[in-house]
């Protein structure tokens, strides 16, 4: 619970004035932490910020991290890719697509984002400046109860109640405890499904269209699509279907090349552990 | 009372609130401005709240807010004692909130010890579980359940709202551990009540005098 | 005032004073003969106490005498440590207030980042938020919001009086609105989260009229 304290520290190391910027992705909370420190340098007012500026601070402050060799968490990542894509869409002409969101629309909702954070801290500052109970304003300090009869009244608290039952769930859990495999593709079962569909894919289509049906509830959906991606790009390898990406974070469409179904079933020389039974 | 500040009083008043036990005038006039004059707000203060249902009590040198003590008697429902529910006896609540209709067995299994006898006499004495009819197996056991009296102290609108096993993880109350739900119990009732819980609920309505079909669907056959 | 029954007024006055915790109206009808009117003796109470140095306060549905809020500053002696809060539970519990009643993926989505794991944890703990009630939407996820003792705690009567509500309504800074995670982001730490909340706060209100099915609780019907 304590742990934000040091947070905040952290936190005014990384967003210095000067242009000897130290790096120190500790202190922010996520990349949306950033943005919005960043947005804060850019103007006092969260209202009047440049999307497309930010974007660009944002950008350069991931290269500046990466030059400093620091690991960067995933998060990151995709909103620096999020956030170039949204350059490109800010500064090219409109593409027409009817489905997608203009560019404009997407500045738009993460500056949404960004005010709405902000008017969240201000009101937790706001909050926390109040007279509190205990500090600035006092209870009365000797509560009486009348102990004439003895008639127990039992007390309990919702939080007592919940937190009673997970922890004796989890007692009970830990004695009998059965080990369960973690669900997840292997891309060995990408693989295989992938092969089976692959001679019916005549035109291009959604490579997630093809992720294999019948998954638990609990596979994790990234690792059904990282096999299945993988999957697609060693079966490209093999020759047996082409790959297309029209734009950068676009959708990937494939599709089966000219003698894909013959070698669908048995044909199991990819590498890897394909050999398994 | 016009030599009084007002001031003065509202703070001996708070003070005196405040306080967890009688304060010595000692202390008081010690807390105060120095110019106050501690005995004259005392008398105002004393006087201010001559037949109230709350009077400012002398006892030696000392001062407390005290209850009126003609009031003692009007406070029926407050002359009880109030007591903690042990341990063994919130977590017996809760798995009857989750796992109702249950029976005695059950919630010894579910729990992974034996019920002692004043656990369930205590949470039915509070009010909060009542017998809600017997399982049709051998010997008919009686199954429990939960009252409103229980969803009326604990805030909560239904049985709906008890939060589920993942909110629970979410909520931190819950061990890390994945999927924690996700194992099954070793056979026995706790298991299939998970199982089925979802559609089990359903229909919510627990107070059919006769709880037919329980936790073992097809149990004894 | 003249059909304001003296007893009773005692009475209230001294349940309120004899508790260190705010009391709800249904407790207090519930200790007060049947014929008194509770909301009328309050006003007076509170009334009578205005501008003293101990308030009658006004929390949601409870109410509490309290030290008047300017004496803060001569009370430094008494005061115990204030809890410290976390950045992140300081947010956290400023979105659940301003935004309830509010799922954990909305507030995750709200705040850009996962929420860590004691984080509701502590809030719920401290007495501050509470589940309530279920969002009518796939996989009907719990909904939080504050308690009486939050508005205690902070010395409001009400949401209403929380500080900037007004303005950041009239901002639309309220507004269930999708922003980042609506649009195609690939992944993201609340990508998913956002899926239900459109219809889901339009619903607004937690679905107090419905809740069947407990998630775990093998209420079997």
């Amino acid at each position: 619970m304590e742990v934000g304290e040091e947070f905040e520290e952290a936190r005014l190391m990384g967003v210095p004035e000067d242009s000897r910027f130290v790096v120190d992705i500790e202190g922010y909370e996520g990349p949306i932490d950033v943005l919005l420190a960043l947005a804060r340098e850019q103007k006092v007012d969260v209202t009047q910020i440049s999307i497309l500026q930010l974007a660009d601070q944002y950008l350069e402050f991931v290269s500046r991290v990466r030059r400093a060799n620091l690991e960067l968490a995933a998060d990151y990542l995709v909103m620096a890719a999020w956030l170039a894509y949204l350059k490109s869409r800010l500064l090219l002409p409109d593409s027409g697509a009817e489905d997608e969101p203009s560019g404009e629309e997407m500045a738009e909702a993460l500056a949404f984002q960004l005010r709405r954070l902000e008017a969240m801290r201000e009101a937790g500052a706001r909050l926390m400046a109040r007279p509190r109970l205990g500090r600035d304003v006092l209870a009365r300090g000797a509560p009486e109860r009348f102990t004439a009869t003895t008639r127990p009244v039992y007390e309990a608290t919702l939080f007592e109640l919940l937190k009673a039952y997970g922890d004796q769930r989890r007692r009970v859990e830990g004695r009998t405890l059965h080990i369960e495999p973690t669900e997840y593709l292997s891309m060995e079962e990408a693989l295989r499904s992938l092969r089976g569909v692959l001679g019916g894919i005549t035109d291009w289509e959604s490579l997630w269209r093809f992720l294999p049906a019948g998954l638990g509830p609990d596979t994790p959906s990234r690792s059904a699509f990282a096999s299945t991606f993988a999957a697609s790009l060693e079966l490209a390898r093999e020759g047996k279907l082409k790959l297309r990406q029209d734009t950068a974070f676009g959708p990937i469409y494939l599709r089966a090349t000219g003698a894909g179904r013959g070698a669908g079933g048995g044909n199991d020389e990819g590498p890897g552990g394909n050999g398994e039974p | 009372m016009s030599d009084i500040d007002g001031r003065h009083l509202r703070l001996l008043e708070a003070i005196l609130f405040a306080s967890a036990e009688a304060v010595s005038e000692r202390e008081l006039a010690a807390r105060l401005p120095e110019e106050a004059d501690l005995e004259e707000l005392l008398r105002e203060l004393q006087a201010a709240y001559a037949g109230r249902g709350v009077n400012l009590a002398k006892a030696g040198r000392s001062w407390a807010f005290r209850t009126a003590p003609d009031l003692a008697a009007l406070f029926t429902r407050e002359t009880e004692v109030a007591r903690r529910l042990s341990r063994a006896a919130v977590e017996t609540l809760a798995v009857i909130a989750y796992h109702q209709p249950v029976t005695r067995p059950e919630i010894e299994e579910i729990r992974g010890v034996g019920l002692s006898k004043g656990t369930l006499d205590t949470l039915f004495e509070a009010g909060w579980v009542r017998p809600k009819g017997r399982r049709r197996t051998p010997g008919r056991p009686v199954t429990w359940g939960t009252t409103d009296e229980f969803l009326d102290y604990f805030g909560l609108e239904g049985l709906g709202d008890l939060p589920g096993m993942d909110e629970l993880k979410a909520a931190g109350l819950l061990d890390a551990r994945p999927a924690l739900d996700a194992y099954p119990m070793p056979g026995g009732p706790a298991a299939n009540a998970n199982a089925d819980a979802e559609d089990a609920a359903a229909d919510g309505d627990l107070d059919a005098d006769e709880q037919p079909e329980p936790l073992e669907p097809g149990g004894d056959g």
